[in-house]
């Protein structure tokens, strides 16, 4: 098998993947997946988007994943492992397939974590799900001579995904649950304030829901740590082709555009995102975005 | 005979505009070429349409702007884009640079904006064609959108084909939501449309069962994918059956809707066109644009086509042939 | 909260009509509801509406009347039936005997012929309600169909209205392959329609791409299914925000198109229908009509409604609720 | 597991239904489904209707298939066989499926084979695929006292299907390819009327393409025997419902009605379907048929 490799250096391949294990683990389901090209250049924070439903299906839409981690060099090419929640139509397809089976696999996409050019001690907070790609990410920070703290947070005990792995990857780690079925009763960011300051962190890393996002922001920042998080909006493409997937975000000159989560994303650092803007599961555009008074006229 | 390579001859003729291959991505699906070319050379293409231009930069609308259906989604982007200026400068450049026949697709609120738009764009090289969003609320008509009504729609092709050289052919592209395609149809080429673009998307509402709301926020969206195919086909089907039936002058017919194979495809080049542009399906698979080139290619020749052009239409020709036999 | 059987009131009201539930069969694909009968008992649905039937016995089409497209499928069955007289011979009368509530289609080619079969069915015994199919052509006008022309759409309304009993109400059928439905809808209500039945197929062609000629021998087909539903969900959207707006007097919507599911139909409720018509779903599962029934009860007694009637249009008084707030 | 039974004696029921064996035969797939309800009242000649794609699948409309045999009293409930080619995308799916799949079965549907109340000489002929439900029609003609002449006919030895069967339920088998790759080379019409002739067959049942069925009706009248065919009509519903399924056919009484082939046949009496209607994939209205009249205003 022919590794494909994108015409981009580090860019997106499209690749026959098929499932090589599957495993149980709490609420979700931890797929492995054979995927040549994708794993070569895949750093941490990146995505995976996978195609649903089989042949002559009626979802036409790929879906997004957080890569979990990646093995570039199994017997047969490179695999790339994700943590599915069985949250829909599109996902309950993909936790009922068995090894052997096929998945169209497009990747990596997005942009990965960023990360610091000298060792800095780090926070790595994850919520549900969210929780995948953070290991990779602290065994690559840990390689720099970082020091590691992680929080997993869910809203209950099944929903936790890699506990064990984060004892393993960090200085500390901290579970907390909303209803207390396991570590501390609360969210992420009942905690994450003492943690940074005990680590005397300078970067947090956080993956989970927009509103844990945002609330993990504002401590990263009233406790003097810059937030990098990695969004979840809903994507049409993944590629940066529909405009489907965009988010205001400030950039350096001080101007809100509409981003495309998907490329100029997943990962932002979160002082830049425009958090306010979204209310009811509606994201507004803010009155002073860019190109926001051209859609006044219509 | 199945063949891996097809030899057969795919050149397209739009009018004065030759393109090595039928094939196109569709406004709106493809930004302008920059990412799908991670995938496969856009150069490769029959030409790349880029999302509708407006004049000023727009933000597009509020989010969700997506919602998927059955073999179908619904989008409400609000022609999100960076203005004409920023546009021509990164975009058309970049399309130039790698060789690519770029067909700029512009929109405009009202027929003052896309005459500019045009004629800010004439003189540009690099343009092989442009297509004329016409599926825009036309501000000076309560909003009503132009391609809803044959007047509003024949004011834009001819505001736009009088600042656009003879050299650069104007396509215009229509909306299946009205009860006459064909009048349409006939209003813009009468107003100078050197060719046709159909279809752009239904309009369409989702409803969130759990929120009990619509699930974009813009409310309504416009419907694409394959199960929109059979309105495309029978839109493309009724106005080439109106030009061979002498009912509007003939010009070509450039296909679009729900294209997700080569067959499909085909199925619209039987039916009259003579270009196919890939939209929705390019999100499910990058590559989909060239694959349906090759599988087009593989399709014409397997029939026993000479060449690409034999095809355009030809399924009037065999029923006309089967009804005169009957 | 999961029920097994829900208890919430899932009366439906239509104007004077009462039924048991908002559940119906869809015209044209149901029979005369004898062959659904031996999967569940029709009489449990809210209405079984009856396949339009004209005046003459009709062979309908030739064959291939059916191509399965993408989550849809084209037919082109030519209103084949055995005429007025058989049907209420045979037809009504089973559907009295079994106890089901019918909902007459009937079909026309001409004003007169809509009167006609009105006036025939005026004083029958067992006729729910009459729903106007208007999507025919009007042989007395270039073959349009009455459905894509208000004034054509309202001279049918008006004559089938003048010999109907006021107990008996009138649906009219629209079709959404029209420019302006709001404007299609008004023309109806104002013609004496008692609701409006939103949508009927839209028009599509599929071609065969071995025989390179059109799949349907009637070469155009209406498109159904789950494909077109955010089409439906659109236009009965559209029609209910009109009325919500005093652009046209209130009347009852029964949404029909593309519903597989209790929350698809649930869909078409929050968008304002008081009644749901399952169709071409039918032919997959044959038990749908029911099933969707049971389904939507549960939906509904789930999302805290005390009866299916609050759940009509609701998700319009979410929405502007939502924008009150901003 | 309860046996659903439909409301009308003997009529079809919908059942969630199971593959528990496949087997390859020449170019088909041979697939017997746990159909609790279905096989127990089948007769010859009936079909079921399949649904395909799985979950969420584009391909709304169910695949009709001749049922090849029944087995009422499995250990698990009743079983039903069919033989499917791999044909179009419907098929494709079905054929690739494994043990153990679940599929979704409407059945009995459609009128049986019309069986003689006397013991009588009958030919069974079958193209490609169409034999697959003659050997259970052959048992039931023999348990009756029928003399039984089975002939198989298709395009190549792949396409063949039950040739040992054939063999054992008859007193005579005859195998005709169009390519001579296996038996006679030519149609089963070339051998049809010598089988008649030799068995004085007073019956020909046949099951097959179009073009077979009308020769084969031709021939037996030719030669004094009447033909019962099972046609293949495209079908949306194979209930009754949707009218997408008809044929012309000649009532008693002399007149032409386009009938349901779903409900009213798939089997009909050969000389009483106007097979001079169908040209070029096109199935005309003949100009005599009831209500073809009406259908000319428009
Ligand atoms: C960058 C990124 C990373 C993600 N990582 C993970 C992960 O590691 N594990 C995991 O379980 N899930 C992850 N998700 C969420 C996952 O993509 C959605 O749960 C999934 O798309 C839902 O599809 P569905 O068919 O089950 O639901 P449906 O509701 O049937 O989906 C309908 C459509 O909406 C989109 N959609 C629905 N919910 C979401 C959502 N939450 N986010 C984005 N799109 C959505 C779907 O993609 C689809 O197009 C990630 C999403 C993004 C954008
Ligand atoms: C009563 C009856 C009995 C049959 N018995 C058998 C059998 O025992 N074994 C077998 O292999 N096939 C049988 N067929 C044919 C089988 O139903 C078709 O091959 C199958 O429907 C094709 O589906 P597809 O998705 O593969 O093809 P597609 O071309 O993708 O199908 C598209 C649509 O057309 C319909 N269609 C296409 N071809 C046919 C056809 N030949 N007949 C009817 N509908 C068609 C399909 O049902 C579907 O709705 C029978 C058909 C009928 C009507
Ligand atoms: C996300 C999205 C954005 C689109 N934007 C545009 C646009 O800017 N201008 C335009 O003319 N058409 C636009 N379209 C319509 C497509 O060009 C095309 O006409 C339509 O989607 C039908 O083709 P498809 O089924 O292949 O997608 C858009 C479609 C989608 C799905
Ligand atoms: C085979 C078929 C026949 C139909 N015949 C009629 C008809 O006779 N009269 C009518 O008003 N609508 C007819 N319809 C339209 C349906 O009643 C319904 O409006 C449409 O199919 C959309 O609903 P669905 O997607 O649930 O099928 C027919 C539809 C199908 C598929
Ligand atoms: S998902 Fe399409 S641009 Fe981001
Ligand atoms: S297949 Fe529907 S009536 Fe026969």
């Amino acid at each position: 098998m022919s590794v494909p490799s994108s015409r981009r250096p580090g860019g997106p391949v499209q690749v026959a993947g098929r499932i090589i294990s599957v495993r149980r683990v709490g609420a979700y389901q931890h797929l492995t997946i054979l995927a040549p090209g994708v794993a070569e250049t895949a750093r941490p924070g990146q995505f995976v988007a996978l195609a649903v439903g089989g042949e002559r299906t009626g979802m036409l839409l790929r879906r997004s994943f957080s890569i979990h981690k990646v093995t570039p060099t199994g017997v047969y090419g490179g695999t790339v492992d994700v943590v599915v929640a069985d949250a829909g139509r599109g996902t309950h397809w993909l936790t009922t397939r068995g090894v052997g089976e096929p998945v169209d696999v497009v990747g990596p996409l997005g942009r990965a974590f960023p990360l610091p050019k000298t060792p800095e001690a780090c926070v790595l907070v994850g919520g549900g799900y969210g929780t995948a790609p953070l290991f990779w990410l602290a065994d690559v920070l840990r390689e720099r001579g970082c020091r590691v703290d992680i929080i997993l947070g869910a809203a209950s005990e099944d929903r936790l995904f890699g506990v064990l792995e984060a004892r393993r990857s960090s200085t500390t780690s901290t579970v907390t649950t909303d209803d207390g079925s396991a570590g501390t009763k609360g969210r992420v960011t009942n905690v994450l304030g003492e943690v940074i300051d005990r680590a005397d962190a300078s970067v947090v890393y956080a993956c989970g829901p927009m509103a844990m996002l945002r609330a993990v922001t504002d401590v990263a920042t009233a406790h003097g740590a810059v937030a990098q998080v990695a969004v979840e909006e809903s994507m049409a493409c993944g590629i940066g082709i529909c405009m489907t997937c965009v988010m205001p975000v400030e950039g350096p000159d001080g101007q809100t555009r509409m981003l495309r989560s998907c490329v100029e994303g997943p990962v932002f650092r979160g002082d830049t995102v425009r958090w306010e803007s979204w209310q009811d599961g509606i994201g507004r555009v803010p009155d002073d975005c860019v190109g926001a008074a051209a859609m006044r006229s219509h | 005979m199945t063949l891996d390579v097809a030899t057969v001859d795919m050149t397209a003729r739009i009018g004065s505009l030759t393109l090595p291959n039928p094939l196109m991505t569709a406004s709106g699906c493809a930004a302008a070429g920059r990412e799908l070319h991670q995938f496969f050379d856009v150069g490769e293409l029959g030409a790349v349409v880029t999302k509708s231009v407006m004049t000023a930069p727009r933000s597009g609308r509020d989010t969700p702007r997506m919602a998927e259906t059955d073999s179908g989604m619904l989008n409400s982007i609000g022609l999100q884009g960076p203005g004409i200026d920023a546009f021509v400068e990164k975009d058309l450049a970049w399309l130039r640079e790698v060789g690519a026949r770029a067909v700029v697709s512009i929109a405009g609120s009202s027929v003052q904006e896309f005459r500019d738009l045009a004629a800010r764009l004439a003189d540009e090289p690099g343009v092989a064609a442009i297509e004329v969003n016409i599926s825009c609320p036309n501000v000076a008509n309560r909003g009503l959108v132009f391609a809803c009504e044959p007047t509003s729609a024949a004011s834009v092709v001819a505001a736009v084909r009088a600042v656009l050289p003879p050299t650069i052919p104007l396509l215009a592209k229509l909306s299946p939501d009205v009860t006459d395609i064909v009048e349409i149809a006939a209003a813009c080429v009468s107003a100078g449309a050197d060719g046709l673009t159909m279809i752009n998307t239904l309009l369409g509402i989702s409803i969130d069962v759990d929120r009990m709301r619509p699930r974009l926020a813009g409310l309504t969206g416009g419907l694409s994918g394959p199960a929109v195919r059979p309105v495309a086909v029978r839109c493309i089907w009724q106005v080439q059956a109106a030009m061979l039936a002498g009912r509007l002058p003939t010009v070509p017919i450039v296909g679009v809707g729900g294209v997700r194979t080569g067959l499909d495809a085909l199925e619209l080049v039987l039916a009259g066109a003579c270009a196919v542009q890939v939209g929705t399906v390019a999100f499910h698979d990058p590559s989909a644009p060239l694959r349906v080139r090759d599988e087009l290619a593989k399709a014409v020749q397997e029939r026993g086509f000479s060449s690409f052009m034999d095809a355009v239409g030809h399924a009037h020709r065999v029923l006309a042939t089967a009804e005169g036999t009957r």
